[in-house]
């Protein structure tokens, strides 16, 4: 099997993350796509640095985790503050960004 | 340790992709497809957890247990915390409601997927070189020496990074108290003034049948109050009702008799159940129904 | 001294009275006529002062000249304030400032209960300032400024009583219909400027040889236009009738003696261009000989004294511009006919005039009748100028008229009979309607009605100011005539500036005077058996169709009316619709065709953040599609 | 480096601007002799220029040249020539008028607070808007000069939408409602106009390299930078459009007779006969000296419009029931008249045209300026509304009529002399054009005349009846105008030497030569 089979695995969970992203409304699924997207992308650092035969893209998917993590952290707290204000995790309520 | 991550792939690698990749997918899929939030993390976390083993399997070890440890470990949970938090069982109903959305949504995920592959396919990666060499002397040396020269400056913004997102969430949660907090006299004068309830609000079900925090208590006259019900649980719509929860016993009676007797079903003709419209009642239904099903096993 | 400077101070004491009459205010009440009259009457002095000086000198150097300042100095444009006095310009400059003066006299009495009578007394000098600088101009660019100065002149006075909207409306009527003169005029100036680079007199008329004849043609034609909107000519004669809502001695001055002959000075000035020119030389005969009927012909109809001098003005105008048609030939006949013209013309109008002092401004001649009694020395003086007109032998008018009849016939061909018969025919019909003004007038019993105030009229004969001018242009009219034919003596004053030519009659003259004398006594008795015999209706009769017509100047207004005036405001309406709706519209258009397109395009903005999310996605797809093709390409 | 004269000249009318606005609320009187005086000093400076301005002397005097955008080119570069001398003394001459003639027109109304300055703004406005007008005048920069050209349009709009006039007809809400669409429109015809020059102005650099019309001039004229046809068709459009706009011609005149109808008189008087000006000064200066064989290209075209500019202006105004619009519509036809005199492309139409500039801004701001107090007395912009004014005010229908006498360019009045050049110049390179034009000085009669005739005279109507005569402070506005007109017409050689060598110049940019006369006359 060639390894670069993993590369096609990442473009897919990519794409599932991605719709994932544009279909649902619960603020909190959404951030699960999105960490879905970002795993994806590690895959993918991860398969390159054995095709190249260095570390330096783990050292990226590293990295991403950690910038991930704290996404994550300060996504949910917005979540959490814009729950306790209006009762609800749907993206589509906080609809303001029009006039 | 080293014959892993080798420039080829052993049929035993291979046999792993497909089965724990096909696993992966379908994981993915759930998380998008649940209706209820916990479920989809639940599936993402099993996706992680079937990448981290990729990861192993790609040579990078450190990773693939940081993987399991920091993201299936702590991410994930954090997750459900707030899943807890803005409610377990809050099903969102799948109803698309701007208009062509989803179809848009699909197309592009479709078209982006296709765009990837036939970039994937184009560049032909044919010769791995395999991390045998880079991984000679452990691959958490190997990191840490790239961490700690060459990307050094990175890991330190990302340390403020961290820092900051640390402080940014507790900012963004914690709330400020402004004013003093009421005692217990002014709240009790004012509960006066407004001239609802004069008593304090009663404890949750406790007068009940069912001694559960998301049962309304019933007034003396058999009527349930919400009242009785914290109001986190009443917003999140988590409200179970006494009378509900006895009809829907008295049916799961039933409906086990008519199984065991073959009796014509009941059910079509039960004015009970068609709770359309209504959201509470919907709710209710559904509610019901994991109770049969509970039941029956 | 040297003569020459003179010359600007001909023009400059009438300006300086308008302007200290017009600025002085109301300060000047008690002298502003004084003022104007002592200003006019110098320029006069001045005039013969030069006279004096040109007799004293030979006929060729008897052109004076004297250059200013240059006006407009431009690149390739030439244009001086330069004056040229020569013999026709002395003739004007006498007729102008004397008949002005005399006139100015009799403005004393006349206007002598109206609170503005300083300002009238500022227009009229503002007129002669005007009128002597168009005479004196040595180019045809400050003949033009003359030209329209005359003409602003003559709409300040028409409309001297604003008040009335009769006079506002003749005032603006003259003036635009001058005006579309004046573009002859300007028109006449860029062709000669583009043909000889020059407007002045000299260099122009000298190299007209060298030139096209087509150009001369234009030029002489555009002139001509020119001439037609001053002189009251067909087809922009409409004018002169509606002016005598003017008071009568503007009518006097302006409208009979000195404005309306300009017309005749351009054609006269211009000789060379016109001898170089037949067509446009037969194109002003044919003017002439047309307006000399019209005129005459609406003179016949008129019951208002003053319009129906107005017509026998135009068909004396007519005469002179038929003569200066006929080139060498009748050059010196049309000057002489206007200066005689002049005299009697401006004293039959005083006469008008003093009649209306006396009968309560009344002006229709079937309300008069029998004042000879009751005004002698106006009877008499009107009487004068009424045998002169008509070419009463020895009279004045009987010279000038009669040279002119026979300068038609000597043109020679066809041409020659008609306008000679024309003219003939003119002179029977001056005799006929000119009798029936006398006779309306003076003779027969008195018709006289009470005006609108009820009180009725008792004649009376006019002050000593107003008879004076009158018995002075009387004495004009009577001898200026022969004064000037015994011995040809006007030919020869003229001769070194139109070049006179004795064309060979087909006709004597002996037979030529006979038949006018005979078409004269046939006109003054129809006159007589239609007005002297039988008593006169006060009410107009119907009269037959041509009466009818020309008592509506020959319908030529209601034809302007219904063309130009009904049309000009469709039209202006149409484009001001057009305007508003057009092409403002299609700017507005635009702008809201823009509006609505922002607005259907505003509705992507739902403000969903997924929507967002999705076109940013697929935003990212289409860059990674494009930069891979780059990439293939 | 000798004193920088235009600089101050420009400058002096700009610090009076923020020195007048400064003004306190309660001194609002104060504001107003302060705005004079500082108009009066810029007069004065117009003067010197004027005098220190030599015509024999090279092409652009007086020059000042500082780097300014070093990066692109942009240079600070200031100098005129006999062209710009007369339009500034023009400008200069008529702000002390338009600041008399407008004392009293931003008084406020009772109903405002105290801390509102109207007056202070207004005047303030007015100095601003000399100042870039001024420097628009001098710029030899196009960059620059582009610059002020725009920004004039901030200090009219405020002028136009903010100080409309009080005489208006239907109800407050109608009129501000009128005024602010007037004031709109304007702002957006100018800026369309501008941004398409913007474009022009950017291909300018591209293609020249710098903004210094000089340095254009001179490269192309001794070949070093030849344009391809097409660009230099295309950036003369640019240019041209924005001019035409601003000038106006037509079809894109419309902004023109809302914007002077609304604003008060003295404002009218600076849209017509100052401002608009800078767009026929450019047309001059810019298209010609820029784009000469582009010019020549587009001459037949602009030709054809400005011909309809003149008689469709003249019958407009004889069709307008409003007295300012009138007036308006007339300066539309006559700056058909100066664009016909620039693109006749002979020497007396250019003289023609300059001198026209500035005759035009004399007597439309006589005649404007009587028609205000006019109005201001009656308080109605209608004709219908006037009758026999001249019974009971001698002098104003008298000084209204020698306005109007000077827009119909009566001989011995000052624009006589320029539309006679005018004519003459076009005359003699396209017949055709010149006795179509002729038509125009008719129709000027017809809509002056009547004007004069349904407004002064005839019976007194019973409104008019109590009207005062005209004041010391508006006789001391048109009297000098007056003068000047007739002064200008019966001497305008001081003008025209000055104009002169400029015009000879644009003609040796274009390399155009005067049709010569057929016959060679002997002088």
């Amino acid at each position: 099997m060639n390894p670069v089979n993993y590369l096609y695995l990442a473009a897919l969970l990519f794409a599932i993350g991605a719709t994932g992203v544009l279909i649902r409304r619960n603020a909190i699924v959404v951030f699960m796509c999105i960490e879905l997207m970002l795993n994806a992308c590690n895959l993918a650092f991860v398969a390159f640095s054995r095709l190249h035969g260095n570390l330096d893209g783990q050292i990226i998917a590293f990295f991403t985790m950690v910038v991930a993590a704290a996404e994550v952290v300060v996504g949910l707290a917005i979540i959490v503050s814009l729950f306790r204000s209006r009762h609800s995790a749907s993206v589509d309520d906080a609809s303001l960004m029009k006039l | 340790m080293t014959a892993l991550a080798a420039y080829t792939t052993s049929t035993g690698e291979a046999f792993q992709f497909w089965v724990l990749g096909t696993v992966a997918v379908i994981g993915a899929l759930c998380t998008i497809l649940m209706r209820k939030a916990v479920h989809s993390a639940l599936c993402l976390a099993g996706t992680m957890i079937i990448l981290a083993v990729f990861y192993l399997a790609n040579g990078a070890y450190f990773l693939g247990i940081v993987q399991i440890v920091v993201y299936t470990g702590a991410i994930m949970m954090l997750f459900l915390f707030v899943v807890m938090l803005v409610g377990v069982t809050a099903a969102d109903s799948l109803k698309e409601t701007i208009k062509g959305q989803r179809w848009l949504a699909l197309l592009c995920g479709l078209g982006f997927a296709i765009l990837l592959f036939a970039g994937i396919g184009n560049a032909s990666l044919k010769d791995f070189n395999g991390l045998a060499k880079a991984n000679e002397n452990g691959n958490v040396e190997g990191l840490a020496t790239l961490i700690f020269t060459k990307y050094v400056f990175a890991f330190e913004i990302t340390g403020a990074l961290l820092i900051t997102a640390t402080v940014g969430a507790m900012v963004l949660t914690h709330r400020e108290r402004t004013e003093r907090a009421k005692t217990q006299r002014e709240l009790a004068e004012e509960r006066v003034r407004e001239g609802k309830h004069l008593p304090p609000l009663p404890a949750p079900g406790v007068y009940a049948r069912h001694n559960a925090v998301d049962i309304a208590g019933l007034l003396p006259d058999g009527t349930p109050s919400e009242l009785t019900v914290s109001r986190t649980l009443r917003e999140r719509g988590q409200i179970r009702d006494v009378s509900t929860e006895a009809l829907n016993d008295l049916r799961a009676l039933e409906q086990r008799a008519t199984d065991r007797l073959e009796r014509p079903d009941l059910r079509r003709t039960d004015p009970g159940r068609n709770g359309d419209g209504d959201p509470a009642a919907e709710r209710a239904a559904a509610v019901a129904g994991e109770q049969t099903e509970e039941a029956s096993k | 001294m040297n003569t020459e400077n003179l010359i600007a101070l001909l023009v400059a004491a009438p300006l300086l009275g308008a302007a200290v009459l017009l600025c002085g205010g109301r300060r000047l009440d008690r002298v502003g006529h004084w003022i104007g009259t002592l200003l006019s009457a110098l320029s006069f002095v001045i005039g013969l002062v030069l006279f004096t000086d040109m007799l004293g000198k030979g006929a060729e150097e008897r052109s004076l000249h004297q250059h200013l300042f240059s006006w407009i100095p431009v690149e390739g444009f030439q244009a001086d304030v330069a004056f040229q006095l020569d013999q026709l310009s002395m003739t004007f400059v006498l007729l102008i400032s004397g008949v002005g003066t005399l006139i100015h006299l009799y403005s004393i009495g006349y206007m002598e209960h109206d609170e503005r009578r300083r300002r009238f007394f500022g227009y009229l000098n503002l007129f002669l300032a005007a009128m002597l600088l168009l005479v004196l101009a040595d180019n045809y660019l400050l003949l033009y400024v003359g030209w329209e100065g005359v003409g602003l002149a003559s709409y300040l006075l028409i409309g001297f009583w604003q008040h009335k909207p009769s006079a506002a409306t003749a005032a603006k009527k003259a003036f635009l219909v001058n005006r579309v003169g004046d573009m002859g005029l300007s028109i006449a100036i860029m062709l000669m400027f583009t043909t000889f680079g020059t407007f002045a007199f000299g260099p122009v008329l000298e190299s007209t040889g060298e030139t096209s004849e087509g150009k001369l043609t234009a030029i002489g034609l555009m002139l001509l236009l020119a001439a037609c909107g001053k002189s009251a000519q067909v087809p922009l004669q409409s004018w002169l009738g509606d002016a005598m809502e003017g008071p009568t001695p503007v009518s006097a001055l302006i409208h009979a003696a000195t404005m309306v002959t300009a017309g005749v000075y351009l054609i006269v000035r211009s000789g060379e261009i016109f001898n170089a020119a037949p067509d446009a030389q037969l194109a002003v005969t044919v003017v002439g000989a047309v307006t000399l009927l019209f005129g005459a012909i609406v003179g016949c109809a008129k019951d208002d004294i003053k319009k129906a001098l107005a017509g026998s003005t135009m068909s004396q105008i007519g005469y002179m511009i038929l003569a200066a048609g006929l080139g060498p030939i009748g050059y010196v006949f049309a000057i002489m006919h206007l200066v005689t013209h002049g005299f009697f013309k401006a004293g039959l109008f005083l006469g008008a005039g003093s009649v209306m002092h006396g009968m309560n401004d009344e002006v229709d001649m079937r309300k008069y009748g029998g004042l000879r009694k009751y005004m002698p020395v106006t009877f008499v003086t009107f009487g004068l100028g009424y045998l002169a007109i008509i070419g009463f032998p020895g009279l004045s008018g009987f010279f000038s008229k009669d040279k002119i009849i026979e300068a038609a016939f000597a043109k020679g061909g066809t041409e020659g009979w008609i306008l000679g018969s024309v003219a003939l025919l003119g002179a029977a019909i001056t005799a006929y309607y000119m009798t029936r003004v006398m006779l309306l007038t003076f003779f027969g019993e008195k018709r006289w009605q009470p005006d609108a105030d009820g009180n009725a009229p008792h004649p009376h004969e006019s002050p000593r100011s107003m008879t004076i001018p009158m018995i002075l242009l009387a004495v004009g009219s009577v001898f200026a005539g022969g004064f000037f034919s015994i011995g040809d003596r006007f030919m020869h004053w003229l001769e070194p500036v139109t070049h006179h030519d004795h064309g060979d009659s087909p006709l004597s003259a002996a037979t030529v005077t006979g038949a006018t004398m005979v078409v004269l006594v046939v006109g003054v008795t129809l006159a007589w058996f239609q007005y002297g015999r039988r008593p006169v209706p006060v009410v107009a009769p119907r009269g037959s169709l041509l009466t009818r017509a020309a008592r509506k100047d020959l319908l030529q207004d209601d034809f302007n009316h219904v063309v130009l005036v009904r049309g000009g405001e469709h039209l202006t309406r149409s484009l001001v619709y057009v305007d508003h709706t057009l092409v403002d519209g299609v700017v507005n258009g635009t702008a809201a065709s823009v509006g609505g397109l922002s607005g259907r395009l505003r509705k992507l903005q739902n403000g969903y953040a997924r929507s967002y999310a999705v076109s940013m996605f697929g935003g990212a797809a289409v860059l990674i599609v494009a930069t891979l093709l780059m990439r293939a390409v | 480096m000798s004193f920088p004269l235009l600089t101050a000249t420009a400058a002096l009318p700009a610090v009076g601007a923020i020195a007048t606005a400064a003004v306190p609320a309660a001194r609002r009187t104060a504001a107003k002799w302060l705005a004079l005086l500082f108009s009066l000093a810029t007069l004065a400076l117009a003067v010197v220029v004027a005098v220190r301005f030599d015509p024999d002397g090279d092409r652009y005097q007086l020059t000042e040249s500082r780097s300014w955008i070093a990066d692109f080119g942009v240079r600070y570069e200031l100098g005129v020539d006999g062209i710009g001398v007369a339009l500034i003394a023009l400008t200069a001459l008529l702000i002390p008028f338009i600041i008399l003639a407008g004392w009293h027109d931003a008084d406020p109304l009772e109903t405002k607070s105290s801390r509102w300055r109207p007056t202070q703004g207004f005047f303030a406005l007015i100095l601003a808007v000399e100042a870039m007008v001024i420097i628009s005048f001098e710029a030899t920069d196009v960059f620059l000069f582009y610059i002020f050209f725009e920004a004039m349009l901030i200090p009219m709009y405020f002028l136009i939408g903010g100080f409309g006039d009080r005489a208006h007809t239907g109800s407050d809400e109608n009129a501000s409602a009128q005024r602010s669409y007037a004031a709109v429109k304007f702002l957006l015809y100018n800026l369309v106009g501008g941004l398409i020059m913007l474009a022009a102005v950017i291909g300018l650099y591209v293609v020249a390299g710098n903004f210094s019309l000089q340095e254009i001039a001179e490269a192309r004229a001794n070949g070093s930078l030849d344009m391809a046809t097409n660009t230099e068709r295309w950036l003369f459009l640019g240019f041209f459009f924005a001019f035409a706009v601003k000038a106006p011609l037509w079809p894109l005149h419309t902004w023109l007779p809302n914007a002077m109808g609304e604003a008060t008189a003295p404002v009218a008087v600076l849209i017509t006969a100052v401002v608009d000006k800078v767009g026929t000064f450019a047309m001059l200066r810019f298209c010609l000296g820029l784009f000469p064989e582009a010019s020549k290209w587009a001459t037949p075209a602009i030709l054809v419009l400005a011909l309809i500019s003149i008689v469709y202006g003249a019958l407009l105004a004889v069709g307008q029931r409003d007295i300012k619009r009138l007036v308006a519509y007339a300066s539309i036809s006559h700056f058909g008249f100066i664009i016909l005199g620039i693109f006749a492309m002979t020497s007396q139409g250019q003289s023609g045209a300059t001198l026209y500039m500035v005759n035009h801004g004399i007597s439309t701001a006589a005649l404007m300026l009587v028609a205000g107090f006019l109005i201001s007395r009656r308080g109605s912009r209608l004709i219908a509304d006037y009758g026999g004014v001249q019974k009971v005010a001698p002098v104003l229908a008298g000084t209204f009529l020698i306005g109007g006498l000077a827009t119909l360019s009566l001989p011995g009045l000052a624009p006589f002399v320029s539309e006679f050049l005018v004519l003459v110049g076009t005359f003699a390179r396209y017949p055709a054009v010149g006795i179509i034009a002729t038509f125009g000085i008719v129709l000027a009669a017809l809509y002056t005349l009547v004007l004069y005739q349904r407004t002064m005279t005839g019976p007194v109507k019973p409104e008019v009846a109590a009207m005062p005569d005209l004041k010391v402070r508006e006789l001391a506005v048109v009297a000098p105008l007056i003068a000047l007109l007739i002064v200008l017409g019966v001497y305008p050689k001081p003008v025209t030497e000055l104009v002169n060598p400029a015009v000879k110049h644009t003609m040796s940019d274009v390399q155009k030569k005067d049709p010569q006369p057929e016959v060679e006359a002997v002088k």
